[in-house]
């Protein structure tokens, strides 16, 4: 029963990465797949924040009677991981927005055979 | 001591407005009716519940933060819902009386 | 109770995360996206992670769901059919799991004091920064003084990033507004749009200077300053919006943050220090630490605002103009 | 303590009501309604789990929610202006005839 306790955290989150990533492999539309993918990411952010966490500590700011916080490190690492994700995400976007205008689809199985066209 | 059973009360009322608000939302048969049972009891049980935290408070920064969500909530929940019922109703969706009424008439014609 | 809370949500995001696959409704899939991003960042608070709860709250569910809904403008709302075996991606899918799964037993146990990842420098960020760096935010102070020098990279994507997105979508040209666009019809809409949009550019400034005391910080206080100018767009119609904030000016503020940041760097390199490190900048090294971190901060805060706003500008420029054609 | 908790359990209630709503809709509209109550819920458990927590100076993170949470839904109605096409209405008014 411990076992169960101990781990159930980091099963979920896999089970969410390969949610994310079924759906990146799987899709066919481009916006899917970014979907997708942020699913993925924010699973990872998960996974990140888990393993920095304390249990019975407190979040990170100082203050009075509190003598257990949890790790900054990770919080560090996924706060400035996710103002680049959003950046990323955005050039992705913008890519399917201009692959739209030159092909007419976002599908990707019906761009194959406009390449086969030309 | 006094504060604090107040402070119960406001959020035993508070929880029990959102729960029916709930129910409404999930069981209700068209979307008028489900906008109305959201976003009435919305309303009321962010009021019972914000002021049942504020009792708790030692009236500092805290307090002031509680008044700024209930503003925030306040005015920002009831605006998106009657946008969304507007936009709603423009975009062609029937109540359900009109819905039968026009069966109704399908069915005498 | 933190265990419990963070069960249920975690339930939550699974069924939420399962929906997602079979929607075939773009629009539909994308909201769902705005809720998984709200409670992962519920999670966080659970975990203790409040300033990346900020972000995700402010960056993953409001900007990316906006950008998402612009794009969706732009090349439709509906998947079509599938034409994928589900078969394959699934076996991909489920070998790649059991091999995470198999993994995280050799893992610690979640939530233990004792774990590795508690022993190595994390006990020296909570017991020494508070006095070496004068900030009770343990995540400012590594974030914009013990990693300095990593924040300044993350800054410089997110400026290359706003430039990759104007040099494949382009601004809106600045023109008086010949037709006026927004949700006209809706008047209450208007009004509290009125009353919200100056709230939230205060809060935005709270969020700014008051990031060394509690969460927040500049990241956090550029995504909601250009979320407010966001709303105001959304309400009023873009011409509006860039007669307010014109696009020239927020190229060149994207690039004053980052030299603001570097500049500071500078300053210290100059001063008898190494690159960033703020001891020098005042006669006392505390004093000269907040100093810095203040300075630095400012400069996340001006590149993200302006880089942000301008990757919302470009969206909604071409959704504009795909409207009117 | 204890009706803090009282009151959390009903709120996540609430916003897994809120949540199978806005799964299981019948028309978009149901489905922005859903998300609109989950979000506005969501910023009032975190004002609940900062007392409960015993750290109550975290609300600023409930107020981000009811802004961005704002912002999403008008987005989502500026979206409905520029692509309500036939086609959606003849899905809603289909699904209606099921009622």
């Amino acid at each position: 029963m411990s076992f169960i306790v101990d781990y159930y955290n980091y099963w979920i989150v896999v089970f969410l990465m390969m949610a994310g990533f079924y759906i990146v492999i799987s899709a066919n539309n481009l916006v899917k797949k970014i979907v997708g993918l942020n699913i993925f990411q924010t699973s990872v952010f998960m996974l990140y924040i888990s393993i920095g966490n304390v249990s019975g500590g407190s979040a990170p700011i100082v203050a009075d009677g509190i003598t257990r916080y949890s790790n900054p490190l990770p919080h560090v690492l996924i706060l400035t991981a996710i103002v680049v994700g959003v950046a990323t995400t955005s050039v992705g976007l913008a890519l399917i927005v201009r692959i739209k205008r030159a092909y007419g689809t976002v599908e990707e199985n019906e761009f194959e055979d406009k390449d086969d066209l030309i | 001591m006094i504060l604090e059973s107040i402070s119960t009360i406001l959020l035993i009322l508070g929880a029990f407005f959102s729960l029916t608000g709930a129910i409404g939302l999930f069981r209700f048969p068209d979307f008028f009716t489900r906008v109305h049972a959201a976003s009435v009891t919305d309303s009321i049980a962010t009021i019972l519940i914000i002021f049942g935290l504020i009792l708790r408070t030692d009236f500092d920064l805290v307090t002031v933060k509680l008044l700024l969500i209930l503003v925030f909530l306040l005015f920002t929940s009831p605006t998106a819902s009657h946008a969304l019922a507007k936009s709603a109703r423009h975009g062609g969706l029937l109540t359900l009386p009109e819905i039968r009424a026009t069966k109704k008439e399908d069915c005498s014609s | 109770m933190t265990e419990l809370i963070d069960l249920v949500l975690l339930g939550m995001l699974a069924i939420t995360a399962l929906r997602i696959i079979f929607l075939k409704d773009l629009f539909a899939v994308v909201m769902l996206f705005g809720i998984y991003s709200f409670l992962s960042a519920l999670i966080f608070v659970n975990l203790d992670a409040v300033d990346v709860a900020f972000t995700e709250a402010s960056v993953g569910a409001g900007i990316s769901t906006v950008l998402m809904l612009g794009t969706l403008a732009l090349t439709g709302r509906k998947e079509k059919t599938n034409n994928h075996t589900t078969f394959l991606p699934l076996l991909v899918v489920v070998i790649t799991g059991a091999a995470l799964i198999y993994g995280t037993l050799d893992m610690p146990p979640f939530g233990d004091p004792d774990n590795p990842a508690q022993q190595h420098v994390a006990p020296r960020y909570i017991q020494d920064s508070p006095q070496e760096i004068g900030l009770p935010n343990m995540v400012t102070s590594v974030l914009a003084s013990y990693r300095g020098f990593d924040t300044l990279g993350e800054t410089a994507v997110v400026f290359a990033a706003a430039i990759g997105v104007l040099s494949l979508l382009g601004l809106p040209k600045h023109e008086k507004a010949a037709i006026e666009s927004g949700l006209k019809s809706h008047l209450v809409l208007r009004v509290v749009a009125k009353l919200i949009v100056p709230l939230t550019l205060l809060f935005a400034l709270y969020v700014q200077f008051h990031g060394d005391y509690g969460p927040g910080g500049g990241f956090q206080a550029g995504v909601i300053a250009a979320a407010a100018i966001i709303l105001y767009a959304l309400v009023f119609g873009l011409p509006m919006a860039t007669h307010v904030i014109q696009p020239t000016l927020l190229k060149a503020l994207a690039a004053i943050g980052v030299l603001i940041y570097a500049g500071t760097g500078f300053a210290s390199f100059f001063l008898g220090g190494n690159f960033l490190d703020y001891n020098v900048l005042a006669s006392d090294p505390v004093a000269g630490q907040h100093i810095g971190i203040i300075l630095i901060e400012l400069g996340v805060g001006v590149t993200v605002f302006a880089a942000m706003l301008s990757i919302f500008y470009a969206f909604a420029g071409q959704a504009e103009r795909a409207n009117i054609q | 303590m204890l009706i803090l908790t009282a009151t959390g359990i009903a709120i996540l209630a609430v916003m897994a009501l809120a949540l199978a709503r806005a799964l299981k809709a019948d028309t978009v509209y149901d489905r922005i309604l859903g998300v609109n109550m989950f979000g506005t819920k969501t910023s009032l458990f975190i004002a609940v789990i900062g007392f409960l927590g015993g750290r109550p100076d975290f609300l600023d993170i409930a107020i981000v929610y009811a802004l961005i949470n704002f912002i999403g839904m008008i987005a989502v109605l500026r979206f409905f202006e520029y692509t309500a096409t036939d086609d959606a209405l003849k899905i809603n008014s289909t699904k209606q005839e099921q009622l």
